[in-house]
């Protein structure tokens, strides 16, 4: 290592030549994409899953677990946009109930298409009040969501009573639990569907000046101000897209399983947190994919379904959830100062 | 230019924030909690003159000191700059040990379990936020569903062997009028309020959440700190799931759940700052009261019990929100009108 | 490096007793960086050590390691004859080494009171504020500091009042040795010479001092001896009336006082028109500044820290609330300005703390250069940077900074060069208006001259260059006018061969 | 310590003549099954005969919190009504609450599920046996392929806990192999799920049991693999569970859903009143379980009514109608 390096020769080498092969090797390891991480652990429970239990090791058993993962990921996608700019979306349980609800109580009036868009609207509406709340009055995501997410389960229970007791139209079927054959297998739509939506938003994340200017302001707001952006604005449209992402998620749920009722949201409240976690995603913002967050679900989905074959039980479940979310902090999560 | 005094001093001396104990409590937030307290027990004794007889007190204190026990427990973690996620997993955890454990152990041997099952949980949370430098948010997550999933294993179902006397305990009273519940939760907040306002290392606790680095340059030690906060609010909310188990006579393995978000919001409405370095016991505990209360008042009022949620809800942002705008607003006028003086 | 005596060795002619500090051949790396490559020095009791140097030289790296919050790398340390290798700021209070750090190391929400007397209690035994106040409320009399009340929250107070309580608090541990990093940076006159009393005070019951300023008239008064160090070496030392201005700079710089500063170009004609233009402003710190800056002027801000620089310059860029009477940028009146107003208006900022208020860290050196130009719907990342390409490498380029490309994390860079990014987003920018706050602190000579002459290219590419910096001969040598602050207002504005360090020094202190 | 200090109320001074207040603490609002018990009570004291007799008192509170059922119950009881009936969140988190009202001489009535207190009469669907019928049924219907995969309800859940080592008992007995195990959750989505997963691995089970949820879930999740029906056991009485036997009960699908009628509930405000009329009523009550099989799925499809359309809003003796119940249901 050149540690004497004078002002002089700084300007001179641009390469570090006296990089030892093991700071070659960390700063490999470094930059390997974090997703990378979470798909090292879901091919290495697909494969332990497989071995132990040969008829795991499948195409259809994959498709299986990728399409109950592929919901966890759709409603995780918002927890994502939250989570880059530095912020945590709370109520995203209630905001898939609502917008679940809400579309069939809705779709029984209105008919499907304008059910559809008005609980896609409501979405935005409760992400937008987040956001405002949080960025123009300063008062911390965790508060303003918990908050939101209790206002909300007050307001569906007032206000959609009978929904759960609406035939669930073809409309929304047809993207989620619709089944079409491809070279043999049948996938159900939403797997395609979360796909497709993973591409579009990370698309959207990378390529776009909205999506980087996501990952400006979580990644220091202060910096991002002082550069002129409209850190306000941007960071309530983080939030209402993360609301709209998280009803489209009720949308999904309610037209897969077919039902709905007031706690349908309850088990992603942890749960859309831990799959951002597992896809490498920092909670202290500015870092974090849509793909990340995908294969953090396909991971969590791996694992529940080695344990519901394997007769392990939830408690199993569970601890293996935290292990998982405490193994992927300590390979990336560490405190940046 | 030569100084005709040795002394420093260029305007008299401004009179501290801290000239009296009230003024502190302000300075950590408890003002609007006391303000939202008094407002809404008088609304309350309104609508319902009966909240003064000794059932009723009994029955809203024993509603109310295990909620405001583990806020107090989610306030240590949130004056250190953190957030616990587990607090609801550590409180089922506890209540069952102490239910289980109950009828092997007697009393003191199932409470000294119990209490140091909670001070294990948070020295893990602990020791990983302050020695790991891993973000608090995301250990408690992990933690959560490692806590809940030990809680399912030691008692699958609710249940325990909770006697009479346990009841009379925890949710009784000591002397009419006096819940016993009121009388546990005071000697846990005045011990806590001790340990955060009359010992050195309590007011380090406030130091490391306003400033980590200046309490590590000013030669102490921030992590020690932070494990023994958040060991500490294990033990708090450890206490808080013993008078949850004897005020239900149940050890319940999802007893713990609402009391994730539930804390949360306690501690939002005892204006404590979320950045760390400010926050009141007394704001905390009133806040608790009020939103434990939310539900009776409604019930007593005729409304039906799911207003409860919204109007929660609008406590939270009313509390914490209007002062912010009028502090704002107070900020712009002041400026517009040194302009035009 | 060679280490010879400076000149004529004074300690001949003094009594020698045992010195109370032996500091050899002490180095510290941080990682790649070399900040003390062997430094050596001694403190006998009862004596004042400067430690001079330029910026980067090493002077805090050695004044943290004495004090324990960080270990040397090599090098022997001895106190009083015993080795003293300590672990932490605790033990090195223990042992009788204080220091008041020169970023402070105050708890905001604590009160002077608990800030001066919990570092003592070390976490043990109970605590009153009441006691405490009264025990501050002492030691401050003692220390005949009268105007403080120790109930005061220190986030209330001001900068210099901070620091006088960092000064007390390292005096309160009662030490053999005290080291005051830039202990006298915010303070005035008035707090410089009741700092000097403290000092002459300690040093009379024998404690040795380590004193470490820029301000050579400080060190002049105050040091019986000094210590020169030069990229982390101790190069050289002086003592008492033994040495001239010139000398010392010469050794700092190591060279023969060669020109730092490039030609400074002919100042716009009187007739330019105005890039700039504000009257009445007001905010929480101003009382009523009225500036204003011609197209391709360079106007330099002075005065001492606290009397409201930073604060100007953050308001005329809409990032604090100001309100003004007249307020014109480019010739367009500005009404609510915020910073992203201020960056369509023709504005442009380099923030006071590069790591916080300037860059995104773990994002790109590319993306932190486009962050003023990234549109929301627009393109961003790979294809904005794709399209802005030609721009960067100009940039990067003719500021040349050394990185491994646009996708490089900022983070990754180093300091220098990471501010060289903050200010690169300016150019070729259309700007009308620059505004810079200590563009060149802590960073290297070389660095700095490039900074300058880039600084030089946009003035003379029609941009006013609004700039405030610490160091007083950069606004000597670089600016057209110096508007000088003391207590939120313009106290003088200097203009062309006015411009003389004790002109903006006096009034910076009030006078005249 | 003292005793804990009673109501001071008393029996309901000022109501006591005309009509008996009846307090109904809920917990777990929201969930169809309880939604439609309520409407089931409500539409019972709606009915002439109680109009003029009970006035309802119903408190709802969220999640199955034993602390606020308590703090819920204990306000009936400050509010001095004649009687209280509770759905219990827990077999014994009541207990506190129910001392308090056994001072204050109030009568409790648990409904819907078990409670374990003498002082409490219990007016439930027999769920211990809801269990084993459906696994004597199954065991039954059992051919030659004895493997079966059980899934039980919400762990922790006391009906849960309770029934499952009955049912697991009675299959083993029957010589039935079970291969499997998993949660439904009790609700349908996660029913199918779990069966999904468990289909990936043992593809070739003789018959699947679910408890009290999944007559829909799992024939789905059978559909969805393309692997032949086989008999199922489960239901939680959902409109589509028995509209699944009538469409599939052609393709070969057997099934049986066991569950309790919400109107339990109903069945429970009619012995309540009986109590506070002065008549003797059974301490412990337990009617059987629903049974809805091929055999009868056609009387309980409703063909015009959505999948998850919660069915047994009628109890044997009080013959509620659908349009009875649904004005309450809307409110
Ligand atoms: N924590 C650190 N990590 C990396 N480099 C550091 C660190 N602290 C200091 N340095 C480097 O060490 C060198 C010496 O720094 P030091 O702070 O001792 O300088 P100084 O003489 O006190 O300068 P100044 O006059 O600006 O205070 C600088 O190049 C600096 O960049
Ligand atoms: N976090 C980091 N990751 C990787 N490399 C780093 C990091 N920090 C610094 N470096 C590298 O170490 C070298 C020295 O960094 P440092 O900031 O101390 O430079 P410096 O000597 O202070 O320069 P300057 O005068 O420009 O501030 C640089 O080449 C930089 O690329
Ligand atoms: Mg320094
Ligand atoms: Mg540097």
């Amino acid at each position: 290592m050149s540690d004497t390096r004078t002002v002089v020769d700084e300007h001179d080498d641009l390469v570090d030549h006296g990089a030892s092969a093991q700071s070659r090797f960390v700063r490999l390891v470094s930059r390997m994409p974090r997703a990378g991480w979470g798909i090292a652990i879901f091919i290495a429970l697909f494969v332990i899953g497989g071995m132990l239990r040969p008829s795991l090791f499948s195409l259809p058993g994959l498709l299986s677990t990728a399409t109950f993962a592929a919901i966890l990921a759709v409603a995780s996608y918002g927890q994502t946009i939250a989570v880059i700019q530095g912020g945590i979306d709370l109520s995203v349980p209630n905001t898939i109930a609502f917008a679940a609800l809400g579309f069939l109580t809705w779709n029984a009036t209105l008919g499907p298409v304008p059910a559809l868009l008005l609980a896609l609207a409501s979405g935005v509406v409760i992400g937008l009040v987040n956001g405002t709340i949080v960025a123009k009055i300063g008062l911390t995501p965790i508060v303003t969501t918990i908050a939101m997410n209790g206002l909300l389960f007050g307001l569906l229970l007032l206000n959609f009573p009978l929904s759960e007791l609406t035939v669930v139209p073809d409309l929304v079927t047809s993207f989620t639990s619709h089944r079409f054959e491809i070279l043999g297998l049948s996938i159900a739509a939403v797997l395609p569907v979360a796909l497709l939506l993973m591409l579009l938003l990370q698309l959207v994340l990378s390529y776009t000046g909205w999506g980087r200017s996501l990952f400006l302001v979580g990644s220091r707001e202060e910096a991002a101000r002082l550069a002129g952006q409209p850190v306000a604005r941007i960071r309530i449209s983080g939030y209402a897209v993360s609301g709209l992402l998280a009803a489209f998620a009720g949308l999904v749920i309610v037209g897969y399983f077919s039902q709905a009722e007031t706690t349908m949201g309850n088990s992603y409240l942890l749960g859309s947190v831990a799959a951002v976690i597992v896809g490498g995603a920092s909670m202290f913002g500015g870092r974090g994919s849509m793909v990340g967050t995908f294969v953090g679900a396909l991971v969590l989905g791996q694992v529940s379904t080695l344990v519901a074959v394997f007769n392990l039980g939830a408690t199993i479940q569970n601890l293996i959830y935290g292990l998982i979310i405490l193994a992927v902090l300590a390979a990336y999560g560490r405190d940046r100062s | 230019m030569s100084p005709t005094t040795t002394t420093i001093a260029t305007a008299p001396k401004a009179v501290g924030r801290f000239a009296s104990g009230a003024s502190r409590m302000r300075y950590d937030g408890a003002l609007a909690p006391i303000l939202a307290f008094v407002v809404f027990f008088g609304v309350y004794l309104v609508v319902n003159p009966g909240l003064l007889t000794r059932f009723q007190l009994q029955s809203a204190a024993s509603l109310i000191a295990p909620l405001a026990l583990i806020a107090l427990g989610q306030l240590l973690i949130v004056l250190i700059g953190g957030i616990d996620i587990s607090i609801g997993a550590i409180t089922s955890l506890c209540n069952v040990v102490f239910a289980t454990q109950i009828a092997a152990l007697t009393a003191p041997g199932a409470i000294l379990l119990c209490v140091v099952t909670g001070v294990l949980c948070g020295a893990v949370n602990g020791l990983l936020v302050a020695y790991v430098n891993l973000p608090a948010i995301a250990v408690t997550l992990a933690t959560a569903f490692i806590y809940a999933a030990l809680a399912r294993q030691i008692l699958d179902r609710p249940g325990g062997a909770l006697s009479e006397e346990v009841y009379l305990a925890t949710s009784g009273e000591l002397v009419a009028y006096v819940p016993i519940a009121v009388v546990w939760l005071t000697v846990a907040a005045v011990g806590l309020w001790i340990f955060l306002q009359r010992t050195a290392f309590g007011r380090q606790v406030y130091g490391v959440g306003s400033g980590r680095v200046a309490v590590q340059s000013a030669g102490l030690k921030p992590r020690l700190t932070i494990l023994m906060t958040f060991m500490v609010s294990g033990g708090i909310v450890s206490f808080g799931a013993i008078l949850l188990a004897g005020s239900t006579l149940t050890g319940d393995p999802r007893s713990g759940d609402p009391y994730l978000l539930s804390s949360i919001a306690v501690v939002a409405l005892s204006g404590a700052s979320f950045a760390g370095g400010r926050g009141s016991i007394l704001g905390t505990v009133l806040a608790a009261a009020v939103l434990g209360m939310v539900g009776n008042i409604l019930f007593f009022a005729g409304i039906n019990s799911y207003w409860q949620y919204v109007i929660s809800a609008l406590i939270i942002l009313a509390v914490v929100v209007i002062p912010r705008l009028v502090q704002l607003s107070i900020r712009r006028s002041a400026l517009r009108k040194g302009h035009h003086e | 490096m060679d280490n010879q005596p400076f000149r004529g060795t004074a300690s001949d002619a003094v009594p020698r007793t045992d010195p109370l500090l032996a500091a050899s051949d002490l180095t510290k790396n941080y990682g790649p960086v070399r900040a003390l490559a062997g430094a050596s020095f001694t403190c006998m009791p009862g004596e004042v050590l400067a430690l001079v140097g330029e910026n980067g030289a090493g002077k805090s790296t050695v004044s943290r390691i004495l004090a324990g919050a960080t270990a040397a790398t090599s090098g022997t340390i001895t106190l009083d004859g015993e080795p003293f290798a300590v672990g932490s700021i605790a033990e090195a209070r223990e042992r009788g080494v204080a220091c008041a750090f020169q970023e402070l190391a105050l708890v905001p929400d604590w009160t002077v009171g608990e800030n001066l007397l919990l570092p003592e209690k070390r976490g043990r035994g109970m605590f009153s504020q009441r006691q405490a106040r009264e025990q501050a409320e002492r030691l401050l009399t003692d220390l005949d500091v009268t105007h403080l009340d120790p109930a005061t929250v220190v986030g209330d107070l001001r900068l210099a009042d901070r620091q006088v309580i960092e000064i007390v608090r390292a005096i309160a541990a009662d030490p053999k040795l005290l080291i005051l990093d830039e202990a006298s940076s915010a303070l005035s006159p008035v707090g410089v010479e009741w700092l000097f009393a403290r000092i002459r005070e300690l040093t009379a019951r024998g404690v040795g001092i380590i004193y470490v300023s820029h301000r050579l008239g400080e060190i002049s008064e105050i040091a019986d001896r000094g210590t020169v160090l030069r990229d982390g070496v101790s190069v050289g030392e002086f003592s008492r009336g033994s040495w001239s201005d010139d000398d010392l700079v010469s050794l700092m710089a190591g060279r023969t006082t060669r020109r730092l500063f490039p030609e400074r170009p002919p100042a716009p004609a009187a007739d330019a028109p105005l890039a700039l233009e504000v009257a009445g402003l007001r905010s929480e710190t101003l009382a009523d500044v009225t500036l204003e800056a011609r197209r391709g002027e360079i106007l330099g801000i002075g005065g001492l820290q606290g009397q409201g620089q930073t604060e100007l310059l953050r308001c005329l860029f809409g990032a604090a609330p100001a309100v003004a009477d007249t307020w014109r940028v480019g010739g367009k009146d500005i009404r609510h300005l915020s910073p992203t107003r201020a960056v369509r208006a023709g504005l442009g900022f380099v923030p006071e703390d590069r790591k916080t208020e300037g860059l995104a860290l773990n994002l790109g050196v590319g993306e932190n250069l486009l962050a003023p130009w990234l549109r929301s719907f627009g393109a961003g990342g790979p294809a904005l940077l794709r399209a802005e390409r030609p721009w960067v490498d100009r940039v990067l380029g003719g500021l040349s900074v050394r990185t491994r490309g646009p996708e490089e994390a900022v983070g990754a860079l180093s300091g220098g060069n990471q501010q060289k990014v903050v200010f690169g987003r300016w150019i070729d920018r259309k700007r009308s208006v620059l505004l810079l706050h200590d563009p060149t602190r802590g960073i290297d000579v070389r660095a700095k001259q490039e900074l300058y002459r880039a600084m030089l290219e946009l003035a003379e590419a029609g941009v006013a260059i609004v700039w405030f910096s610490t160091e007083v001969e950069e606004l000597v040598h670089l600016c057209h006018r110096v508007a000088v602050l003391y207590r939120g207002q313009v106290a003088r504005v200097l203009e062309g061969d006015d411009i003389t360090p004790d002109a903006i020094v006096g009034a910076a202190v009030g006078t005249s | 310590t003292s005793a804990p200090a009673d109501a001071g109320t008393g029996d309901a001074s000022g109501s006591g003549d005309e009509k008996f207040v009846i307090g109904f603490q809920q917990p777990l609002g929201g969930q169809a099954w309880r939604e439609m018990g309520l409407a089931s009570m409500q539409a019972l004291a709606a009915r002439p005969e109680y109009k003029d007799k009970v006035e309802l008192k119903i408190v709802r509170t969220n999640d199955n919190d034993a602390a606020q059922q308590n703090a819920a119950i204990q306000n009936l009881i400050a509010e001095g009504v004649d009687a209280i009936m509770f759905d219990p969140a827990s077999a014994t988190g009541a207990d506190a609450a129910i001392a308090q009202a056994k001072a204050a001489g109030i009568p409790v009535l648990a409904t819907g599920g078990p409670y374990d207190n003498d002082y409490v009469y219990v007016v439930s669907t027999d769920w211990a046996n809801a269990g084993t019928i459906g696994a004597e049924w199954l065991a039954d219907q059992l051919g030659d392929n004895k493997d079966v995969a059980v899934l039980e309800g919400l762990a922790g859940v006391p009906l849960n806990d309770g029934s499952m080592p009955g049912v697991e008992q009675v299959l083993t007995d029957a010589g039935a192999n079970i291969v499997a195990r998993g949660t439904n959750g009790w609700n349908e989505a996660d029913a199918q799920k779990a069966a999904a997963q468990i289909l990936q691995s043992n593809p070739d089970v003789g018959g699947v049991y679910s408890f009290l949820t999944g007559g829909q879930g799992i024939p789905e999740a059978f559909a969805d693999a393309a692997i032949p029906f086989v008999p199922v056991v489960g239901g939680s009485g959902y409109n589509g569970e028995a509209c699944t036997l009538v469409e599939y009960g052609p393709d070969g699908l057997v099934g049986n859903n066991v569950f309790g009628q919400p109107a339990i509930y109903a069945k429970g405000l009619e012995q309540a009143v009986m109590l506070l009329e002065g008549d003797d009523i059974e301490k412990q009550q337990f009617y059987p379980p629903l049974e809805i099989t091929n055999d009868n799925a056609e009387d309980f499809c409703l063909p015009d009514q959505p999948d998850n359309f919660q069915l047994g809003y009628d109890f044997p003796g009080l013959d509620l109608t659908v349009d009875e119940v649904l004005a309450f249901y809307q409110k």
